[in-house]
């Protein structure tokens, strides 16, 4: 687990429509390291109002001149980090002020991620994967998605949104994956409502199929997305969010309630995290952190 | 990230961390000292890390050289596991962090197998924070980690519940203060430093008390009693409802404290609360501490505390003074 | 200045004051209500500015409408002029500020003939903000500004040095504030109001202490105190060297210690403390304040108080609730 | 007085020498109304951290476009306000990142002002007004050149700083004042030493002559020309700084140490000042809140 915790440069803050940026860093120790499913922590330098870091999903890592991360993701010409995130309060709106040039903290990568040794089986034994995100949750599915695309694995994503300002990033997904199947709940775009109720009708329609799903976004969306894996018995893997203080497991400020008791009834979504399999998770509002989205 | 002096300037805030190695300057040249001792234990310097806030050391140990710091102080051990409190267990402030984490850590017993012997390796010296709900429990678990070796001192965190007497916090009650740094005393094998609370009317009473208590060293302050609510749900931030407030925006309050508690008793006082960088480290200092720790800090800046190392040595070199000559002397007008 | 919700998108920070007037909705439409009683007295709206930071209110008539605020609570009266401390008297902070005014002001006399007969004739009403170093006095204060007309209530400062008893606080001696509460509240021809410290240890039983002794309501919270030094020439920021720490950074603690006292009492509880924008004051009517006062913003940000008016209305308009609905509202759990 | 606070516009942040920067602003409702000594609240925006607004002489103002402030300075053209500054702390940091199109809430004009009523005899009763600026203390001292020149008055400026980096704002005097005395410390410009050496050289040399002296400057600076002006006898004007937390008057933080008893020992320096006859002032470092720059 190599992380770093450095200066880095902007080298775009592309804004998109809805409130979105696409954050493009310079980061040549960072960039290499990065496993699919990690994220970041993104420092305001030079104020203390807005004091604690920023966790956001490495959405994509490129080589030096905007070259797409080819199937060689190791070698040490990525030096690229990509952010794609959403305006939603005063932290990410300071990153939305980002111009070329400037400069933020970033501590990087962070978090479990994907471990090939832990989804990988589970990917062999499925038929397709299903990728299923709700909003900016779409970040964290880009990277997995592209290293299965790498191993030629069969993706679809399920992609929905309130309106199809949200639906950021589809552009990113077409080449990696074989259908992208939208929705937004007002219907400009793809289904209207929920991208569960898509997502329901395959499940239905391909119950002699398996299915490996992967799942980011609203807790409410991801609750329902869990509900359905269960039902329709797949393995289900879910990337967390919560609150974070450090993001390197110190603060405990993170946990969220999952299976297991005593000393075993938290688990840090930085470090644990933040990808668990959706059946270690307790699925509760209450105790389970979840709802800060909501 | 205070006002910004000369001092400042030179170590700019960044994300960057481990600046340059210090060299050893030439010989005949005024040699600043910054080691310091407490009741007999001696730290390389005066910067150390919080309880809470670095977790057990080795979790930075990528990010930064743990061997530059003076001490590590490590998340609050209880005599048994505790699993803490629900989420959401933080949230932002102005210029600060409400936490209420309930104290999840993984017991003395744990500590000593699992994460002690990474500590005792380093130049940096282990403090363990201790931490229980009952005077009789504050005991064992020292009793408990007296088995350990390698153990610098103990830090009392007397700033939580006691469910005992009815949600009374003992390092708020004078009584509780000293019945339970008494005992602890007695049990120590290690030197025994008490971690003060700032929830209180009159920090140089309590000082006061820790002191005649038996109390090796006292380090202050812990967090204060805060909260937050979500305004378009009308529920609290912090599913404990109130929670502890911490960073740069408390640190006038601790500061004041500091110096309040270092005029009142003969004990070492070590500072804490909201230390940001040198110029906040060095307030302190000169307010009367002799040691400070780097809490919330760490979190969004993990270069902090080795940035204070240097900047104190900068600023003595500068100086000319050695850093015990720099401990509690503010000049005050004549009052 | 705290996180934003879609309350502060639709009123974002800026520095300009007097937002478009409010509408009155069409017939039929559910129509909030937001004046507030408080021991009789009537206000047009919860939204006031607070003692020491708004003058004698004519400063501020250039800058924003007076008569669209709730109350206008004044620089702290004693019975004889006061000329204050020595400066520097005041620092920036993190977040925060910290002063040591020394109570400079015109005393009750010149109040009443210079001051008094300008807020008169605001629809905002006049709240004194009183202050003496002895019981005696503070009564002799009130019997002066007993002959003064239109005065809607006065709000007893007691958390200042009393020199009768050597260097404590009025506000943090349960004794003395019941002493002097119960001699101001006889005393006084308007309504007492008493402005309660931060600094101790139970705020609820301050609250009580002072209910109890006649309070109509309570005020909360006056200034922390804290410190600040400067590394170079090692002297306090401050003349006075300790000081009161005000601004967003100390509102976790006023919002916490306001949630305590409203639940500690039966009389209404005015919050103040940090109130930056609409938010932070949904958030301490929340926790049970029925007014909240604007304080330190006022330097920074004249137009607060009206954007903080403006704010509520469209946050009670869009929830369909009343003001009244909103006080105290706040849901914990089963806790 | 017209004062108003309102969220205004950079025009241009003119990077000079020594970290001094020449802050434009576009305040059609407050530059109109400027008078000379009167100074502006800056506040940068968005941020709690750096809380307090920031008092800045206001050095000069001028009509759209840039065009110099004529003769008519009340005519309703004048709508650029500019600050002179330089960075010594957070604010002033804060304050040299603002870019052309940056807002900042401008509170402006502030302060009683060198009062027509008040400086304008004295002036007449002297042959020279001497302006004694020292560093960053020469943005107080421009308006009220200006506006003696266009009455005719002869004027000279003695003006020191630390480097010739300090010596800023010297091209803006030239078409105003007869003469200009430069002093360095290390002797880069001018004479070597403390600029009060050259001021007294004059005012020994001439002791036949009536002066009025306007100073602004550091407050050992300050100290010493009001010295020189109480032994030679001349009348001395003095613009002060302490720190401010309101800038109208309410706060009392910047009140300082006047001649006077009880509660008339005090004044405001954004009320009663920011500039004073020398003679009211009490100079002494502990009482007077001076100090703050030394
Ligand atoms: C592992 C991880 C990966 C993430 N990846 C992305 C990403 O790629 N792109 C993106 O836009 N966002 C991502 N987020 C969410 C992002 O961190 C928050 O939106 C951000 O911290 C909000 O900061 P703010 O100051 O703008 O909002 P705040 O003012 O702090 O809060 C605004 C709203 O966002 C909620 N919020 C605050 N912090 C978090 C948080 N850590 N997680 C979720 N909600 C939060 C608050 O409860 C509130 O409702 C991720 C979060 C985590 C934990
Ligand atoms: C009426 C008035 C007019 C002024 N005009 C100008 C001007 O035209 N150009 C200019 O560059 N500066 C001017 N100043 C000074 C300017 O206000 C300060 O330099 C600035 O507030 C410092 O802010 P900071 O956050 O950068 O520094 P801080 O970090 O707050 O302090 C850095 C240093 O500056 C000192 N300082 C802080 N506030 C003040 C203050 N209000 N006055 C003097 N020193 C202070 C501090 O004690 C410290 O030594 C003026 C001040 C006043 C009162
Ligand atoms: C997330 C978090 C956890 C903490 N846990 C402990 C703890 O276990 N024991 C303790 O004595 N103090 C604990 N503290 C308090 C810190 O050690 C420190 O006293 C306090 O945060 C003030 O310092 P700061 O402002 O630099 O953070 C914790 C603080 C934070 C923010
Ligand atoms: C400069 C200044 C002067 C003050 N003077 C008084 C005073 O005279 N009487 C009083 O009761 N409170 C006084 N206060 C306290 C405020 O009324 C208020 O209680 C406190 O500042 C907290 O609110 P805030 O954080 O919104 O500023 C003063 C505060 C400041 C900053
Ligand atoms: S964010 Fe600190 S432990 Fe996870
Ligand atoms: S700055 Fe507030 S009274 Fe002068």
């Amino acid at each position: 687990m190599a992380m770093f915790d450095e200066t880095v440069s902007v080298i775009e803050n592309r804004p998109l429509p809805g409130g979105h940026f696409l954050l493009s860093l310079d980061a040549p120790r960072q960039a290499p390291n990065v496993r699919p499913g990690q994220f970041a922590m993104v420092r305001a330098l030079g104020r203390s109002d807005v004091l604690l870091r920023r966790p956001m999903s490495i959405f994509d890592v490129q080589a030096h001149g905007g070259g797409r991360a080819g199937s060689n993701r190791k070698e040490s010409a990525l030096r690229i980090l990509q952010l794609l995130f959403k305006i939603v309060g005063r932290g990410t709106r300071v990153m939305a002020d980002l111009k070329s040039g400037d400069k933020v903290g970033l501590l990087a990568p962070l978090g479990h991620g994907f471990f090939e040794e832990e989804y990988l089986p589970r990917a062999h034994e499925s038929d397709e994967v299903l990728h299923v995100a709700g909003g900016i949750g779409i970040a964290a599915l880009l990277l997995p998605a592209k290293q299965l695309a790498e191993a030629r694995f069969k993706q679809r994503l399920f992609f929905g949104g309130r309106t199809k300002d949200d639906l950021v990033g589809i552009n990113e997904f077409k080449p990696v994956v074989s259908a992208m199947l939208l929705a937004t709940e007002n219907g400009a775009m793809g289904y209207r409502g929920y991208v569960t109720r898509p997502l329901e009708d395959y499940l239905t329609k391909h119950t002699n199929k398996k299915f490996l799903l992967m799942a980011c976004g609203p807790s409410a969306m991801l609750r329902a997305t869990v509900e359905l894996a269960k039902r329709f018995r797949h393995p289900c893997l879910v990337s967390m969010e919560n609150r974070m203080g450090c993001g390197v497991g110190v603060c405990l400020g993170c946990s969220i309630r999952v299976q297991g008791s005593g000393h075993e009834a938290y688990q840090r979504v930085c470090t644990e995290g933040p990808v668990f399999w959706s059946d270690k998770i307790v699925w509760d509002a209450e105790s389970s952190g979840l709802g800060i989205r909501d | 990230m205070t006002n910004k002096s000369q001092l400042e300037k030179q170590a700019p805030d960044s994300g960057t961390v481990n600046g340059p190695a210090v060299t050893t300057p030439p010989a005949g040249e005024f040699i600043p000292q910054y080691e310091i001792e407490i009741a007999g234990v001696k730290f390389q310097n005066p910067v150390w890390t919080a309880s809470g806030t670095f977790g057990y050391g080795r979790e930075y140990s990528q990010l930064i050289d743990l061997n530059q710091l003076g001490a590590i102080c490590v998340k609050g051990i209880s005599p048994e596991p505790m699993d803490g409190n629900p989420p959401p267990r933080i949230y932002e402030t102005d210029s600060g962090m409400l936490n209420a984490i309930g104290l999840q850590n993984v017991g003395a017993k744990r500590f000593l197998n699992e994460k002690l012997p990474f500590l005792r390796k380093l130049k940096a010296r282990t403090v363990v924070n201790v931490f229980a709900y009952s005077t009789e429990d504050y005991v064992r678990c020292i009793e408990m980690l007296n088995e350990g070796e390698g153990i610098a001192a103990y830090e009392l965190n007397i700033s939580c519940p006691n469910t005992r007497c009815g949600g009374i916090v003992y390092g708020s009650d004078p009584k509780l203060t000293e019945e339970v740094v008494a005992a602890a005393k007695k049990a120590a094998r290690y030197p025994l430093f008490v971690k003060l609370s700032p929830n209180v009317t009159d920090i140089a009473l309590f000082a006061r008390i820790a002191e005649g208590a038996g109390a090796d060293a006292l380090s202050l302050v812990n967090t204060f009693v805060g909260m937050a609510i979500d305004v378009e749900t009308r529920t609290p931030r912090i599913s404990n409802v109130t929670a502890g407030l911490s960073g740069p925006g408390i640190k006038p309050v601790a500061l004041r404290m500091v110096y309040q508690a270092a005029r009142a008793v003969k004990i070492p006082v070590i500072g804490i609360g909201g230390i940001a960088g040198p110029e906040d480290a060095l307030e302190f200092i000169i307010a009367g501490a002799r040691a400070v720790q780097v809490g919330t800090a760490n979190f969004y800046d993990p270069g902090t505390s080795i940035r204070i190392v240097k900047g104190i040595r900068d600023y003595c070199q500068r100086k000319q003074l050695h850093l015990a000559d720099l401990v509690g002397s503010l000049k005050t007008p004549g009052k």
